[in-house]
């Protein structure tokens, strides 16, 4: 998948900043308390400090887990996943499990170059997340 | 002015842009397609563009500060080696601070923890890695990946 | 060498590439990229990528007769119109032979036959296309494109 | 999709000057005098002499019909419609159909600025041209 690969973000508008890194957020699991998490879009210096400022506001949903969709990101630079760390950590403290799913090549290439990738529960798809 | 001399063979590609962020995904879209053409194979490519947009991700908040209107160049080249070895070459030439390139250096990974991960990728992803200060002003970083796809260039 | 000035906003992008067709899908890329960056639709971005690689080509095969190391320029950059329209403007720049402008036109294209087809996707294209002489030698192309996508810069 | 998109024709090696634009024919129809015959990569400057070339051999195989797929070529110039077009005026003078399937937006866009769209016999899918 190219880096620029934005067959997916693209449809409706062009990607710029104003772009919302979270797409949206929908509520799954029997008591609707899992939070399933939309991102899109590349990111990188544009949108990363955008994309830790909603991750980070997350928690404040209350949500029983957190399922992460990253279907839709073609690139992330290391700033991405140190946001995810932070998230990561701060979910920890609230026992609150986090899942990521629909890691493109070039994004699981991210977690592996910075050896984060053991730390964090991957799984291939959000349906595969929900039923686990 | 006079004609710019006609570059070597193997003729490189030179982008100049300003340290806007914005600029960023047109870097990596131009040189995501230099290492195809180049015959890198898909996954050495993927590495050379994240490597790359670390290091001016860090020229834009580290050398510049943050301001979005300075000068960076990328140039790109492929190089053979008398081994025969073709080898990708790229330099980023900034003219901001000047840091010690002993300071440019990655951290202990096993301590978990966000942030200071992009000299780690940087060095990780290329074969070779060196800083060099500009006499007359700014750094110059030469990134070097050996090309061990299929090249049929 | 002393520092280049900085660039005026909104910053350009600039692409020095040797004459050789490996190089076009490298412009075409960063083209691609720039344009969604500045809020074209894909139907524009699409078109201007066609008109820029055209031109790029005529620019190898006529001002410099299909040498492959000899410099060209792209110059890309978005300028807002006093009227507030955002207009993307390009500049190619060689340094080949010159070719009076009026000799660079479109044929009658209702004589269907492969071949001239390029100067008419260019005008087609773009909404204003201006060939000049540079005294210094070689030509520069002006291309502009209004951008009507829902432009959020 | 971006002219740069390479998802369908960079699996295995990298596409440079060395692909073939033509990837290969297969005899079709219940005589097998059908030739689908399959393009791929962007066709420019770099490839469009080739393409010409292995087009303009086609006549030599003495089909009954030729379909020339598109889909896996993102991005073509006014070079590769000019090939197309001597195709087509040589298949015209045996009486052998030409069509064209499978065309990306952005490769319609070139027959439709350069108004080469009518005289060409374009299809959706080879099955459909196939059929029809
Ligand atoms: N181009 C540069 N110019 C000056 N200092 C740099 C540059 N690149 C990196 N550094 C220094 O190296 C450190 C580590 O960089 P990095 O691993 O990218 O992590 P981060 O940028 O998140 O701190 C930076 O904090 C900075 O002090
Ligand atoms: N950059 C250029 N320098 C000199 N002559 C050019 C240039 N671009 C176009 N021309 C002239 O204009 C003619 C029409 O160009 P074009 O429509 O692209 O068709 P083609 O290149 O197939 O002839 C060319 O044959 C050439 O004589």
């Amino acid at each position: 998948m190219p880096a620029t690969d934005k067959t997916n973000h693209r449809k409706g508008q062009p990607v710029t900043d104003t772009t919302n890194p979270i797409r949206g957020i929908e509520w799954a699991g029997e008591d609707h308390r899992v939070a399933v998490v939309e991102a899109q879009g590349d990111i990188d210096l544009r949108r990363s400090s955008r994309f830790q400022e909603e991750l980070l506001a997350l928690p404040d949903e209350h949500p029983r887990e957190i399922v992460l969709d990253l279907s839709n990101v073609p690139y992330m630079d290391s700033s991405g996943v140190a946001s995810l760390v932070k998230l990561l950590a701060r979910l920890r403290r609230d026992k609150v499990p986090l899942k990521l799913t629909g890691l493109r090549p070039r994004v699981r290439s991210v977690f592996e170059i910075t050896r984060l990738d053991t730390i964090f529960d991957i799984r291939a798809t959000v349906k595969e997340a929900l039923e686990s | 002015m006079t004609p710019p001399p006609p570059p070597p063979p193997p003729q490189p590609v030179r982008l100049t842009i300003s340290s806007t962020p914005a600029h960023l995904p047109v870097v990596r879209a131009a040189l995501e397609s230099f290492c195809e053409v180049a015959g890198l194979n898909e996954r050495e490519s993927g590495c050379v563009v994240l490597a790359v947009d670390e290091a001016l991700t860090n020229v834009i908040r580290h050398a510049y500060h943050g301001q979005h209107d300075k000068p960076i160049e990328v140039s790109l080249a492929t190089v053979s080696q008398p081994s025969g070895q073709q080898t990708l070459e790229i330099y980023l030439r900034d003219w901001g601070t000047q840091v010690a390139p002993e300071q440019i250096r990655s951290r202990d990974l096993s301590d978990v923890r966000p942030g200071g991960l992009g000299v780690h990728i940087i060095r990780n992803c290329m074969d070779e890695v060196s800083y060099c200060h500009v006499p007359e002003g700014g750094t110059c970083l030469r990134l070097t990946k050996r090309i061990t796809g299929k090249a049929s260039r």
